[in-house]
């Protein structure tokens, strides 16, 4: 889960680290208030789920309240990478001597949280990676003994040599961390840290994912999810415990299993169609789940078939037959239902979706090949 | 032959009385897998009845070894308490644990990861289907109707698309010696490596199915190994052509992240190494039949 | 350091183990207020740093405030193993079905934190394994993981049967574990843990002693120390750096060293001597440590002679040397020092010592034998 | 020959311009120990200078590796620093760490060593003198004037007592081939055994010194491991016999618990395996003379 800079910064300050005050605000009036308590200059922030706020427009400096009022103005409502603005944070701008990278992520090689720290911050650190692979260092971090001293003072002696900015910078690492597993993060990022003319060493900006699988145990976490900052369908599919990406095609897909999800919505394309989303029903399914895929898909005005692909391992044909016939009680499905099913329970499957006047299919391409035809003619 | 499991395995059941646990230990005892054991807190005395076998269930993986002689267990505890108890099964001696459970924190797993690799044992998943080696046994929840005893080794970061695959070769009469979901999780105790590996070294495995998809560069690095390694023909699978890059496609690790890890780049380095490339998951069934001569 | 049950109760509370309410009382005045607002039966228990209050009489069960007020007056100014009785902890007393034990320490053998539990609890754990080990399971806690969740359930399912009670005593163990490592324990202990009528598990005593290397990184630990319930001269050792334990004899030790300083008391007994103390001097030793020393020995009344022991390693014999020398300008020493000097620095050291008027030995026997004979003869 | 060290040691010194570093660099390097780095946080790149020596300072132990090819430490950094300075010199590939820093909080001291261990490298100490092989090196406090080359191994929990031992075999004319004080905290990288262990691999040790305290059951340990493995003499000692129970002598370690742990006890398992016992410090020069022959 991602979550918001404002956010990212409560965090950052409960682990300790220099972070800059500021708050947030979601009126014009609200930003004017909130600089003219900070004093000075001020940065005004678009609080937005992706990156390339500032060549959007969505980040302003201010040098009065009024016009820090003004940027909330303009910001607030603005749409970037198709996501509405509805935040904005207002902070005090920094003087700035020099900017550094500092992240923590999960590692799938090394099997471990490791920090990417780099002297050349501010930028994108996917792009330093490809062109200055050097200027930047790696340090996993053994999940038995977690941050070690010397580690964290290598990564600061790699971004300064001045032993002021190094212990400062040492600190940081490990608040970072700290940061970083009390939070159960995937990311935790500072980009830039900075160097104020003064050398103090300052996060001045936030960045952190939450592990998906970790928020049933954070509560206080969980609770920055920003609904209004995601699509309704993805709200609905979260809330029902189903993977679901949208995206532009007319196929509505409605799959077990990520793997066979993808595969089929390749499947589709490679048929000559367009699959309309991503959906994993996950393993052990029930009735519900399949209602709720339902409604998701037949939500879409885009969508001209539904096809479902089920493989039965842990999930039972039953269980998504039953969904179906269930479904189609419920609500209205004007769509038509392309449906596979083998697998575990696929005899008991086939047998109630005949029942209720449905007929399935047991091989993946010939209800992909029919289901892309519908829709092509529809 | 079969790699990991074999008519020797003695497996112990986590979550033996939980929806799944019990389900699927129903399913292994009726392919005839040696289940010795049921592993449930507080049911300790209790026993399962599976078919004409009657299973003791231990309140700990200590007692069930020490009673049963168990050497592998099979995890299907809540997330919650899953990386707990794939420790225990480590610490209990055992020589595989095979962690179903789907939706174990991240960073659990990394420390439960290094407790296994301390003391020596195998871990497959979590978030995996498990393993199955026809006509010996199965251990997780990969159906076994859709396999048969064979040459071909199938190895997969999904569950369901390892189906598809494997239910193709049965009907197409080709067999499998043993099929392997190793998970889709970013934090993985056996990865293709491992698989490739120990296929290499089962001389009845005569061919390999590997099923990627898209996040991370495990099937990159799996391709060069093949180069270097192994002379059997290895036909590829790659899911997610169409995947949007930054999302994660259900599979917490199925995630393209900049340039890397794309569909396009990891059927490229497959084809690079010598690996045949499916474009259809039908097509692996046709590409093995054509590497196997058949 | 060793601390009060009603601070190791502090510690446990944090860690959220179930202890039951109560308060200490300095006075009979403010121990019967505390048992009114308590209510119902108490027990008053004497707060020393000493084991056996129970058979002092130390510990009493009150069945009203009054009868807490005449305990408290009786326990209160009490001396119990030479320690006298300041405060008293006013506590409910519970009702009892069942008491069983559980500890951790650092077992050297095993190099990591050691659980000890046994459900015979309520009586001295050092008696329980030297006529029933059996009844103790011994469970190592390894540094890199912490207390897994399946090494708590094993030791609860050791103490209790029914899955209530195992589900609260995993609790309990996790718990004691948090307080163990959070404040660098060198002990930690529940004796008893106590299961009531109504099932519920407490801590009804609390254990704890505190690594002394780790009380400069825990302020608020070390702030429990209680120089009241020691030795003066044991606070003025402390407070000078030195390791000092009073004994009965007349010879004054003053050695670097531990185990010098061991070898040394046992050479004063061999020669028929009797060490007034236990001193080590410490490593990196400087001038201002040798005059307390010199101070806290000749504070003692019954030493009648002074015993230096220096083997110079990291020590350097002329710092001693000059401390001496020092020490005697500052205080007025009327008791005669014997002094045996050799290693590091030796030389300038036995020149110093010559020009203060001192005479110094360089064999052990020889300065042990001479001050033993002088103090028989004093 | 020599244990743990000799000619072949290339030292770095952790905490270099410290007082005690310092000090114990010059003494060190006076002796003719290979001390090819120093390693202070901040003064990379100046130089420590002893007698004609300039010897480099790093930043970290792991640029003095890369630099200078060091392969032992010895840290002298503060208490609070210290189980940090163990592991960074585990991690950094030396084989060797001699930890001299007294007063470590324990728990540290548990995770540290477990790390060194898990780095595969040997903890000498902490809060220990180090060692010395006479003719060859020094590696910690011990002060070289006392000791010569000679046939008899020296270990030790305790510090000043070891020197008392070693400075009376000296002057009795009989050199060791290696003193080793182990220290005297809880939790120490390499106890009795393991030194006991190398004496018996070194043709040169002809007899060993075992000089011990009270508190613990290492040293009845240590006996019954002599008893079993060792054809030279032993000679042994305890510190503690007027020492009350229950009160903690100097080291963290030295501590009789219940009935475990007195001098009594471990003098009289000394005996029994075989030991013979020093009553007194000067007893122990007299009776490796009787077990040399001398």
């Amino acid at each position: 889960m991602d979550i918001h800079e404002y956010q990212a910064k409560e965090i950052f300050i409960k682990a300790g680290l220099p972070v800059p005050p500021g708050d947030v605000a979601t009126t014009p009036a609200e930003a004017e208030t909130l600089a003219k308590e900070l004093g000075g200059r001020v940065v005004v922030k678009a609080q937005v789920h992706t990156g390339g706020r500032g060549k959007a427009g969505g980040v302003k400096l201010a040098s009065s309240p009024e016009e820090a009022r003004g940027h909330a103005e303009a910001i607030l409502g603005m749409s970037i990478n198709g996501l509405t603005v509805q935040k904005v944070l207002i902070t005090p701008a920094e003087d700035i001597s020099s900017e550094a990278y500092v992240g923590v992520l999960i590692d799938r090689k090394k099997q471990s949280a490791t920090f990417m720290v780099s002297p050349e911050g501010g930028v994108d650190i996917e792009a330093v990676a490809e062109t200055n692979p050097d200027a930047i260092l790696r340090v996993p971090v053994d999940p038995r003994y977690g941050l070690l001293p010397h580690q964290a003072y290598r990564m600061a002696t790699f971004l300064y040599e001045d032993p002021k900015l190094v212990k400062q910078a040492t600190r940081v690492m490990h608040q970072l961390y700290t940061a970083f597993s009390d939070n159960s993060c995937s990311l935790a990022e500072i980009n830039p840290l900075i160097v104020t003319p003064e050398g103090d060493v300052k996060a001045i900006d936030a960045k952190v994912s939450i592990d998906d699988n970790a928020l049933p145990a954070l509560p206080e976490v969980a609770a920055y999810r920003d609904t209004d900052a995601e699509p309704p369908s993805e709200t609905k599919a979260r809330e029902a415990a189903l993977s679901f990406v949208k995206l532009d095609g007319n196929v509505g897909c409605c799959v077990n299993g990520a793997g066979l999800a993808m595969a089929t919505m390749d499947l589709v394309k490679y048929y000559g169609g367009d699959p309309a989303n991503f959906l994993d029903i996950g393993g052990s399914s029930n009735p519900d789940k399949v209602v709720a895929a339902l409604e998701i898909i037949t939500a879409d005005p885009n969508v001209k078939v539904i096809l479902f692909n089920i493989f039965g391992g842990i999930t039972r044909c039953d269980d998504v037959a039953n969904g179906i016939v269930e479904a189609t009680k419920r609500i209205d499905i004007q769509t038509p239902i392309y449906i596979r099913l083998t697998g575990t329970n696929e005899t008991e499957a086939l047998a109630i979706l005949k029942d209720a006047g449905f007929s399935a299919y047991t091989s993946m391409d010939e209800v992909v090949e029919t289901a892309v035809q519908f829709a092509a003619q529809a | 032959m079969s790699i990991f499991i074999d008519t020797s395995t003695r497996l112990a059941v986590q979550g033996i009385t939980g929806r799944d646990g019990s389900f699927h230990t129903q399913q292994m005892v009726e392919y005839g897998t040696n289940v010795v054991a049921g592993v449930t807190p507080g049911k300790g005395g209790q026993s399962f009845e599976a078919g004409d076998r009657s299973i003791p269930i231990f309140n700990t993986m200590d007692e069930a070894v020490q009673a049963t002689g168990a050497n592998a267990s099979v995890v299907y505890v809540p997330p919650a308490f899953a990386s707990g108890a794939i420790m225990e099964a480590a610490d209990s001696g055992v020589d595989l644990v095979v962690a179903i459970t789907e939706g174990i924190p991240v960073q659990d797993m990394t420390r439960a990861y290094a407790f296994v690799r301390d003391r020596g044992a195998r871990l497959l998943g979590p978030n995996c289907p498990g393993l199955i080696s026809p006509g010996k046994g199965k251990v997780g929840i990969i159906p076994a109707q859709i396999t048969t005893e064979g040459p071909v080794g199938v190895v997969s970061r999904s569950g369901t698309l390892t189906y598809e695959a494997v239910h193709q070769l049965t009907e197409a009469g080709i067999g499998q010696t043993t099929c392997v979901g190793i998970g889709g999780d970013p934090i993985i105790g056996t990865n293709f490596i491992d698989c490739l590996e120990a296929f290499t070294a089962d001389p009845d495995t005569r061919a390999v199915v590997m099923i990627g998809e898209i996040g991370g560069t495990d099937e990159q690095e799996a391709a060069a190994w093949v180069k270097a390694n192994m002379d059997i023909p290895v036909v590829g699978f790659i899911a997610g052509q169409t995947a949007p890059p930054g999302r994660t496609m259900g599979h917490a690790g199925a995630i393209i992240s900049g340039s890397a890890g794309t569909a396009e780049e990891k059927i490229r380095v497959f084809e690079e190494n010598g690996i045949a490339v499916a474009r259809r998951p039908v097509d692996i069934r046709d590409l093995i039949k054509e590497a196997l001569g058949l």
